[in-house]
Protein backbone atom coordinates (compact mmCIF):
# COMPACT_ATOMS: atom_id res chain seq x y z
CA UNK A 1 0.00 0.00 0.00
CA UNK A 2 1.73 3.31 -1.00
CA UNK A 3 2.34 5.52 1.50
CA UNK A 4 2.63 9.24 -0.32
CA UNK A 5 0.58 10.68 -2.78
CA UNK A 6 -0.65 13.81 -4.51
CA UNK A 7 -4.74 14.46 -4.12
CA UNK A 8 -6.65 16.94 -6.09
CA UNK A 9 -9.76 16.91 -3.63
CA UNK A 10 -10.22 18.46 -0.17
CA UNK A 11 -7.87 15.63 2.06
CA UNK A 12 -9.55 14.05 4.90
CA UNK A 13 -7.43 12.87 7.37
CA UNK A 14 -10.15 10.61 9.48
CA UNK A 15 -8.61 7.82 7.48
CA UNK A 16 -5.28 8.40 7.10
CA UNK A 17 -5.44 8.12 10.97
CA UNK A 18 -7.07 5.09 11.36
CA UNK A 19 -4.49 3.32 8.42
CA UNK A 20 -2.17 3.80 11.47
CA UNK A 21 -3.85 2.34 14.82
CA UNK A 22 -1.36 -0.30 15.69
CA UNK A 23 -1.53 -2.03 19.66
CA UNK A 24 2.18 -1.45 19.77
CA UNK A 25 1.60 1.58 19.34
CA UNK A 26 2.39 4.24 22.08
CA UNK A 27 2.78 7.48 20.26
CA UNK A 28 0.64 9.29 17.35
CA UNK A 29 2.43 12.53 15.78
CA UNK A 30 0.29 14.04 13.11
CA UNK A 31 0.76 17.87 11.07
CA UNK A 32 -1.70 19.32 9.16
CA UNK A 33 -0.44 22.83 6.61
CA UNK A 34 -3.13 25.30 6.40
CA UNK A 35 -3.16 27.62 3.47
CA UNK A 36 -2.70 30.75 5.62
CA UNK A 37 -4.41 34.68 5.25
CA UNK A 38 -0.61 36.09 4.98
CA UNK A 39 2.91 35.17 3.49
CA UNK A 40 6.05 37.13 4.08
CA UNK A 41 3.85 40.20 4.62
CA UNK A 42 1.46 39.26 2.20
CA UNK A 43 -2.53 38.82 2.07
CA UNK A 44 -3.22 35.63 0.38
CA UNK A 45 -6.20 35.45 -1.12
CA UNK A 46 -5.94 31.60 -2.57
CA UNK A 47 -3.19 29.65 -4.34
CA UNK A 48 -2.76 26.35 -6.45
CA UNK A 49 -0.37 24.15 -6.38
CA UNK A 50 1.08 22.14 -9.23
CA UNK A 51 3.14 19.12 -9.02
CA UNK A 52 5.36 16.60 -11.42
CA UNK A 53 2.97 13.80 -10.38
CA UNK A 54 5.14 10.71 -11.24
CA UNK A 55 8.26 12.21 -9.92
CA UNK A 56 6.98 13.38 -6.80
CA UNK A 57 5.30 10.28 -5.74
CA UNK A 58 8.03 8.15 -6.45
CA UNK A 59 9.79 10.93 -4.20
CA UNK A 60 7.32 10.70 -1.70
CA UNK A 61 7.46 6.95 -1.06
CA UNK A 62 11.08 7.09 -0.83
CA UNK A 63 11.05 9.68 2.15
CA UNK A 64 8.93 8.02 4.19
CA UNK A 65 10.73 4.65 3.74
CA UNK A 66 13.97 6.05 4.65
CA UNK A 67 12.24 8.29 7.51
CA UNK A 68 10.94 4.80 8.96
CA UNK A 69 14.50 3.12 8.51
CA UNK A 70 16.14 6.31 9.97
CA UNK A 71 14.22 6.51 12.95
CA UNK A 72 12.32 3.41 13.31
CA UNK A 73 8.73 4.26 13.76
CA UNK A 74 6.11 2.02 13.05
CA UNK A 75 4.32 3.31 9.82
CA UNK A 76 3.59 6.76 8.30
CA UNK A 77 1.83 8.28 5.71
CA UNK A 78 1.80 11.36 3.57
CA UNK A 79 -0.69 13.20 1.05
CA UNK A 80 -0.29 16.49 -0.44
CA UNK A 81 -2.74 18.84 -2.12
CA UNK A 82 -2.62 19.67 -5.88
CA UNK A 83 -5.36 21.96 -7.60
CA UNK A 84 -6.78 25.23 -5.93
CA UNK A 85 -6.94 26.12 -2.39
CA UNK A 86 -8.82 28.56 -0.42
CA UNK A 87 -7.65 30.13 2.88
CA UNK A 88 -7.91 27.57 5.69
CA UNK A 89 -7.96 24.12 3.31
CA UNK A 90 -5.41 21.32 4.05
CA UNK A 91 -2.58 21.94 1.87
CA UNK A 92 -0.38 18.65 3.64
CA UNK A 93 -0.87 15.63 5.89
CA UNK A 94 1.58 13.73 7.69
CA UNK A 95 0.88 11.52 10.54
CA UNK A 96 3.00 8.74 12.00
CA UNK A 97 2.61 5.81 14.44
CA UNK A 98 5.66 4.83 16.47
CA UNK A 99 6.48 3.16 20.40
CA UNK A 100 7.41 6.44 21.62
CA UNK A 101 6.74 9.70 21.29
CA UNK A 102 10.41 11.10 20.47
CA UNK A 103 10.17 8.99 17.66
CA UNK A 104 7.03 9.81 16.29
CA UNK A 105 7.82 13.90 16.45
CA UNK A 106 11.12 13.67 14.99
CA UNK A 107 9.64 11.32 12.24
CA UNK A 108 6.93 13.41 11.58
CA UNK A 109 8.67 17.00 11.26
CA UNK A 110 11.72 14.66 9.36
CA UNK A 111 8.99 13.92 6.86
CA UNK A 112 7.46 17.56 6.42
CA UNK A 113 10.91 18.85 5.90
CA UNK A 114 12.13 16.40 3.54
CA UNK A 115 8.56 17.03 1.01
CA UNK A 116 9.75 20.25 1.04
CA UNK A 117 12.50 20.26 0.14
CA UNK A 118 12.79 17.54 -2.47
CA UNK A 119 9.31 17.03 -3.72
CA UNK A 120 8.59 18.51 -6.92
CA UNK A 121 5.50 20.63 -6.06
CA UNK A 122 5.37 23.93 -6.49
CA UNK A 123 3.06 27.19 -5.02
CA UNK A 124 1.15 29.96 -7.04
CA UNK A 125 -0.07 32.29 -4.70
CA UNK A 126 -3.04 34.82 -5.59
CA UNK A 127 -2.62 37.65 -3.55
CA UNK A 128 -6.09 40.42 -2.45
CA UNK A 129 -4.00 43.23 -4.67
CA UNK A 130 -4.35 40.90 -7.59
CA UNK A 131 -0.61 40.04 -7.94
CA UNK A 132 -0.16 36.47 -8.69
CA UNK A 133 3.11 34.63 -8.25
CA UNK A 134 5.15 31.19 -8.01
CA UNK A 135 6.96 30.41 -5.29
CA UNK A 136 10.83 29.80 -5.90
CA UNK A 137 12.42 29.60 -1.90
CA UNK A 138 15.76 30.69 -2.33
CA UNK A 139 16.84 28.09 0.15
CA UNK A 140 14.90 26.08 2.41
CA UNK A 141 15.29 26.72 6.38
CA UNK A 142 13.15 24.29 8.11
CA UNK A 143 13.27 26.12 11.43
CA UNK A 144 11.75 29.56 10.00
CA UNK A 145 9.73 29.26 6.76
CA UNK A 146 5.96 28.66 6.52
CA UNK A 147 3.73 25.69 5.23
CA UNK B 1 21.76 14.72 -32.68
CA UNK B 2 18.92 13.82 -30.12
CA UNK B 3 15.17 14.23 -29.90
CA UNK B 4 13.66 14.91 -26.53
CA UNK B 5 10.77 15.33 -24.71
CA UNK B 6 10.74 18.25 -22.33
CA UNK B 7 8.54 19.06 -19.22
CA UNK B 8 8.00 22.34 -17.91
CA UNK B 9 6.71 23.43 -14.64
CA UNK B 10 5.47 26.78 -12.32
CA UNK B 11 7.37 29.72 -13.39
CA UNK B 12 9.56 28.09 -16.63
CA UNK B 13 6.30 26.89 -17.78
CA UNK B 14 4.72 29.96 -17.65
CA UNK B 15 7.82 31.48 -19.54
CA UNK B 16 7.95 29.06 -22.13
CA UNK B 17 4.15 29.25 -22.69
CA UNK B 18 4.02 25.21 -23.02
CA UNK B 19 3.83 22.09 -20.51
CA UNK B 20 5.84 20.03 -22.68
CA UNK B 21 7.60 20.06 -26.21
CA UNK B 22 9.35 17.50 -28.19
CA UNK B 23 12.78 19.04 -29.77
CA UNK B 24 15.55 18.03 -31.73
CA UNK B 25 19.16 18.74 -29.84
CA UNK B 26 23.31 18.14 -30.20
CA UNK B 27 23.43 19.36 -26.98
CA UNK B 28 26.38 17.82 -25.07
CA UNK B 29 25.18 17.44 -21.54
CA UNK B 30 21.68 18.52 -19.68
CA UNK B 31 23.61 21.51 -18.60
CA UNK B 32 24.00 22.18 -21.68
CA UNK B 33 20.40 22.06 -22.91
CA UNK B 34 19.15 24.32 -20.49
CA UNK B 35 20.97 26.68 -21.47
CA UNK B 36 19.87 26.28 -24.95
CA UNK B 37 16.60 26.00 -23.70
CA UNK B 38 16.96 29.63 -21.29
CA UNK B 39 17.77 31.60 -25.08
CA UNK B 40 14.82 29.77 -26.71
CA UNK B 41 12.31 30.50 -24.01
CA UNK B 42 13.85 34.04 -21.99
CA UNK B 43 14.46 31.48 -19.12
CA UNK B 44 15.88 33.64 -16.16
CA UNK B 45 16.14 31.10 -13.06
CA UNK B 46 19.92 30.23 -13.16
CA UNK B 47 21.51 26.77 -13.70
CA UNK B 48 22.72 26.96 -9.92
CA UNK B 49 18.79 27.02 -8.78
CA UNK B 50 17.73 24.08 -11.10
CA UNK B 51 17.52 20.16 -11.00
CA UNK B 52 17.02 18.10 -13.01
CA UNK B 53 15.26 14.53 -13.96
CA UNK B 54 15.54 12.11 -16.71
CA UNK B 55 12.68 9.73 -17.21
CA UNK B 56 11.30 10.41 -13.75
CA UNK B 57 14.28 10.09 -11.46
CA UNK B 58 16.64 12.72 -10.65
CA UNK B 59 19.75 13.04 -13.37
CA UNK B 60 22.40 15.15 -12.79
CA UNK B 61 23.39 17.92 -15.20
CA UNK B 62 26.64 16.04 -16.54
CA UNK B 63 24.16 13.63 -17.35
CA UNK B 64 24.54 13.22 -21.41
CA UNK B 65 21.39 14.12 -23.23
CA UNK B 66 19.62 10.78 -24.44
CA UNK B 67 17.82 9.93 -27.63
CA UNK B 68 14.11 9.54 -26.71
CA UNK B 69 14.24 10.49 -23.19
CA UNK B 70 11.78 13.20 -20.94
CA UNK B 71 13.57 15.38 -19.45
CA UNK B 72 12.38 18.14 -16.79
CA UNK B 73 14.50 21.14 -15.46
CA UNK B 74 13.04 21.39 -11.37
CA UNK B 75 12.80 24.80 -10.40
CA UNK B 76 12.77 25.48 -6.52
CA UNK B 77 9.99 23.28 -4.98
CA UNK B 78 7.58 24.81 -2.55
CA UNK B 79 5.29 22.04 -1.32
CA UNK B 80 4.38 21.86 1.99
CA UNK C 1 -13.06 29.05 27.61
CA UNK C 2 -10.21 26.19 29.58
CA UNK C 3 -7.91 24.66 27.21
CA UNK C 4 -6.95 21.99 29.59
CA UNK C 5 -8.94 19.39 30.93
CA UNK C 6 -9.56 16.23 31.88
CA UNK C 7 -12.14 13.57 30.64
CA UNK C 8 -13.72 10.30 32.06
CA UNK C 9 -14.78 9.29 28.58
CA UNK C 10 -13.20 8.68 25.27
CA UNK C 11 -11.61 11.52 23.64
CA UNK C 12 -12.66 12.71 20.35
CA UNK C 13 -10.08 14.62 18.44
CA UNK C 14 -12.41 16.10 15.70
CA UNK C 15 -14.32 18.87 17.85
CA UNK C 16 -10.60 20.00 19.21
CA UNK C 17 -9.50 20.28 16.22
CA UNK C 18 -11.76 22.24 15.07
CA UNK C 19 -11.36 24.72 17.51
CA UNK C 20 -7.88 25.42 16.80
CA UNK C 21 -8.45 26.34 13.39
CA UNK C 22 -7.86 29.71 12.29
CA UNK C 23 -6.96 31.73 9.12
CA UNK C 24 -3.84 33.03 10.63
CA UNK C 25 -2.04 29.46 11.07
CA UNK C 26 -0.23 27.91 8.72
CA UNK C 27 0.24 24.76 10.52
CA UNK C 28 -1.17 22.21 12.82
CA UNK C 29 0.90 20.07 14.93
CA UNK C 30 -1.05 17.15 16.93
CA UNK C 31 0.31 14.33 19.68
CA UNK C 32 -1.86 11.55 21.01
CA UNK C 33 -0.87 8.88 23.23
CA UNK C 34 -2.11 5.76 22.83
CA UNK C 35 -2.18 2.17 25.49
CA UNK C 36 -0.23 0.18 23.66
CA UNK C 37 0.30 -3.65 24.42
CA UNK C 38 3.43 -3.50 26.34
CA UNK C 39 5.43 -1.67 28.19
CA UNK C 40 8.94 -1.91 29.70
CA UNK C 41 8.90 -5.45 28.61
CA UNK C 42 5.65 -6.39 30.02
CA UNK C 43 2.48 -7.21 27.94
CA UNK C 44 -0.07 -4.82 29.56
CA UNK C 45 -4.00 -5.48 28.84
CA UNK C 46 -5.45 -2.17 30.33
CA UNK C 47 -4.76 0.43 32.39
CA UNK C 48 -6.40 3.10 34.63
CA UNK C 49 -5.56 6.71 34.87
CA UNK C 50 -6.10 8.23 38.34
CA UNK C 51 -5.91 11.95 38.80
CA UNK C 52 -5.71 14.71 41.55
CA UNK C 53 -8.74 17.00 39.58
CA UNK C 54 -8.09 20.22 40.82
CA UNK C 55 -4.99 20.73 40.70
CA UNK C 56 -4.41 18.59 37.43
CA UNK C 57 -6.62 21.28 35.27
CA UNK C 58 -4.91 24.08 37.00
CA UNK C 59 -1.39 22.67 36.49
CA UNK C 60 -2.78 22.09 32.88
CA UNK C 61 -3.84 25.54 31.99
CA UNK C 62 -0.79 27.08 33.52
CA UNK C 63 1.47 24.88 31.23
CA UNK C 64 -0.39 25.90 27.81
CA UNK C 65 -0.51 29.83 29.04
CA UNK C 66 3.11 28.89 28.98
CA UNK C 67 3.44 27.24 26.02
CA UNK C 68 1.83 29.76 24.30
CA UNK C 69 4.24 32.57 25.88
CA UNK C 70 7.03 30.63 24.93
CA UNK C 71 7.07 29.22 22.01
CA UNK C 72 4.21 32.54 20.15
CA UNK C 73 1.71 29.68 18.68
CA UNK C 74 -1.60 30.91 18.08
CA UNK C 75 -3.58 28.58 20.39
CA UNK C 76 -3.50 25.28 21.95
CA UNK C 77 -5.79 22.81 23.44
CA UNK C 78 -4.68 19.21 25.74
CA UNK C 79 -7.17 17.08 27.42
CA UNK C 80 -5.91 13.70 29.27
CA UNK C 81 -8.26 10.51 30.22
CA UNK C 82 -8.98 9.37 33.73
CA UNK C 83 -10.84 5.99 34.38
CA UNK C 84 -10.60 2.65 32.68
CA UNK C 85 -8.61 2.23 29.16
CA UNK C 86 -8.56 -0.91 26.70
CA UNK C 87 -5.31 -1.65 24.29
CA UNK C 88 -5.71 1.16 21.56
CA UNK C 89 -7.01 4.06 23.52
CA UNK C 90 -6.64 7.56 23.17
CA UNK C 91 -4.67 8.35 27.02
CA UNK C 92 -3.98 11.83 25.35
CA UNK C 93 -4.67 14.42 22.87
CA UNK C 94 -2.70 17.40 22.52
CA UNK C 95 -3.23 19.94 19.44
CA UNK C 96 -1.25 23.24 18.18
CA UNK C 97 -1.94 25.92 16.06
CA UNK C 98 0.84 28.15 14.90
CA UNK C 99 2.39 30.74 12.07
CA UNK C 100 5.09 28.07 10.95
CA UNK C 101 5.50 24.23 11.47
CA UNK C 102 8.40 24.81 13.81
CA UNK C 103 6.47 26.79 16.03
CA UNK C 104 3.58 24.07 16.35
CA UNK C 105 5.91 21.13 16.98
CA UNK C 106 7.92 22.70 19.50
CA UNK C 107 4.75 23.63 21.27
CA UNK C 108 3.09 20.24 20.74
CA UNK C 109 6.14 18.54 22.24
CA UNK C 110 6.41 20.60 25.07
CA UNK C 111 3.41 20.22 26.27
CA UNK C 112 2.92 16.94 26.27
CA UNK C 113 6.37 16.68 28.09
CA UNK C 114 5.38 18.80 30.88
CA UNK C 115 1.92 17.42 31.50
CA UNK C 116 3.97 14.34 31.92
CA UNK C 117 6.44 15.52 34.37
CA UNK C 118 4.19 18.08 36.40
CA UNK C 119 0.36 17.06 35.88
CA UNK C 120 -0.95 15.19 39.19
CA UNK C 121 -1.82 12.19 36.92
CA UNK C 122 -1.15 8.20 37.64
CA UNK C 123 -1.46 5.20 35.52
CA UNK C 124 -2.00 1.79 36.82
CA UNK C 125 -1.19 -0.78 34.74
CA UNK C 126 -2.84 -4.38 34.34
CA UNK C 127 -0.52 -6.49 32.77
CA UNK C 128 -1.38 -9.74 31.11
CA UNK C 129 -0.04 -12.10 33.89
CA UNK C 130 -2.72 -10.87 36.45
CA UNK C 131 -0.06 -8.60 38.23
CA UNK C 132 -0.50 -4.80 37.99
CA UNK C 133 1.04 -1.72 39.26
CA UNK C 134 1.24 2.05 39.90
CA UNK C 135 3.80 3.68 37.71
CA UNK C 136 5.89 6.05 39.66
CA UNK C 137 8.74 7.16 37.18
CA UNK C 138 11.81 7.51 38.94
CA UNK C 139 12.83 10.54 36.50
CA UNK C 140 11.53 11.81 33.49
CA UNK C 141 13.39 11.33 30.21
CA UNK C 142 11.69 13.36 28.00
CA UNK C 143 13.30 11.87 24.99
CA UNK C 144 13.52 8.15 25.53
CA UNK C 145 9.65 7.23 27.88
CA UNK C 146 6.56 5.80 26.49
CA UNK C 147 3.37 7.29 26.37
CA UNK D 1 -2.25 21.46 67.37
CA UNK D 2 -3.31 21.47 63.44
CA UNK D 3 -6.04 19.74 62.45
CA UNK D 4 -5.87 18.59 58.20
CA UNK D 5 -7.35 17.01 55.89
CA UNK D 6 -5.23 14.47 53.96
CA UNK D 7 -5.59 13.44 50.04
CA UNK D 8 -3.72 10.00 49.00
CA UNK D 9 -3.64 9.13 45.84
CA UNK D 10 -2.34 6.27 43.36
CA UNK D 11 0.58 3.86 45.67
CA UNK D 12 -0.06 6.09 49.22
CA UNK D 13 -4.22 5.58 48.73
CA UNK D 14 -3.18 1.75 48.22
CA UNK D 15 -0.91 2.07 51.35
CA UNK D 16 -3.44 4.32 53.20
CA UNK D 17 -6.20 1.84 52.44
CA UNK D 18 -8.59 5.10 52.21
CA UNK D 19 -8.42 8.16 49.47
CA UNK D 20 -8.59 10.85 52.61
CA UNK D 21 -8.64 11.17 56.04
CA UNK D 22 -8.76 13.82 58.89
CA UNK D 23 -5.78 14.01 61.32
CA UNK D 24 -5.16 16.55 64.65
CA UNK D 25 -1.11 16.80 63.88
CA UNK D 26 1.49 18.32 66.13
CA UNK D 27 4.24 18.25 62.84
CA UNK D 28 6.06 21.24 62.59
CA UNK D 29 6.42 21.44 59.02
CA UNK D 30 4.97 19.55 55.89
CA UNK D 31 8.03 17.51 56.00
CA UNK D 32 7.68 16.57 59.52
CA UNK D 33 3.98 15.65 58.88
CA UNK D 34 4.80 13.37 55.42
CA UNK D 35 7.41 11.56 58.06
CA UNK D 36 4.78 11.35 60.57
CA UNK D 37 2.48 9.23 57.72
CA UNK D 38 4.96 6.98 57.05
CA UNK D 39 4.94 5.80 60.45
CA UNK D 40 1.36 5.96 60.27
CA UNK D 41 0.99 4.37 56.99
CA UNK D 42 3.65 2.41 56.28
CA UNK D 43 4.82 3.70 53.09
CA UNK D 44 7.75 2.96 51.25
CA UNK D 45 8.01 5.98 49.14
CA UNK D 46 10.97 8.01 50.12
CA UNK D 47 10.81 12.03 50.54
CA UNK D 48 12.85 12.97 47.60
CA UNK D 49 10.18 11.67 45.29
CA UNK D 50 7.20 13.31 46.51
CA UNK D 51 5.78 16.68 45.75
CA UNK D 52 3.12 18.50 48.16
CA UNK D 53 0.14 20.60 47.54
CA UNK D 54 -1.75 22.44 50.08
CA UNK D 55 -5.58 23.80 49.17
CA UNK D 56 -4.93 22.81 45.68
CA UNK D 57 -1.79 24.57 44.65
CA UNK D 58 2.07 23.05 44.73
CA UNK D 59 3.72 23.88 48.21
CA UNK D 60 7.16 23.80 49.96
CA UNK D 61 7.90 20.49 52.01
CA UNK D 62 9.36 23.79 54.59
CA UNK D 63 5.92 25.18 54.92
CA UNK D 64 4.03 25.34 57.95
CA UNK D 65 1.60 22.97 58.25
CA UNK D 66 -1.89 25.39 58.72
CA UNK D 67 -4.82 24.27 60.64
CA UNK D 68 -7.79 23.67 58.23
CA UNK D 69 -6.18 22.99 55.49
CA UNK D 70 -6.06 20.56 52.71
CA UNK D 71 -3.10 18.17 51.98
CA UNK D 72 -1.81 16.10 49.31
CA UNK D 73 1.94 14.36 49.23
CA UNK D 74 2.38 13.55 45.57
CA UNK D 75 3.80 11.30 44.42
CA UNK D 76 6.06 10.79 41.28
CA UNK D 77 3.51 11.26 38.41
CA UNK D 78 3.18 9.33 35.19
CA UNK D 79 0.24 10.70 32.83
CA UNK D 80 0.93 11.26 29.36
Amino acid sequence: MRRFWLSDATIDATPLRARLLDARAGAFASFEGWVRNHNEGQSVDGLRYEAYVALAEAEGERIIEEALRRFGAIDAVCTHRIGDLAIGDMAVWVGVSAAHRGMAFDTCRWILDEVKSRVPIWKHERYVDGRSDWLHPREVDPTASGE
Amino acid sequence: MATVKLLYFASLRDAAGVAEETLGTTAADLRALYAELRERHGFVMPLERIRVAVDGAFAKLDDDVRDGSEIAFIPPVSGG
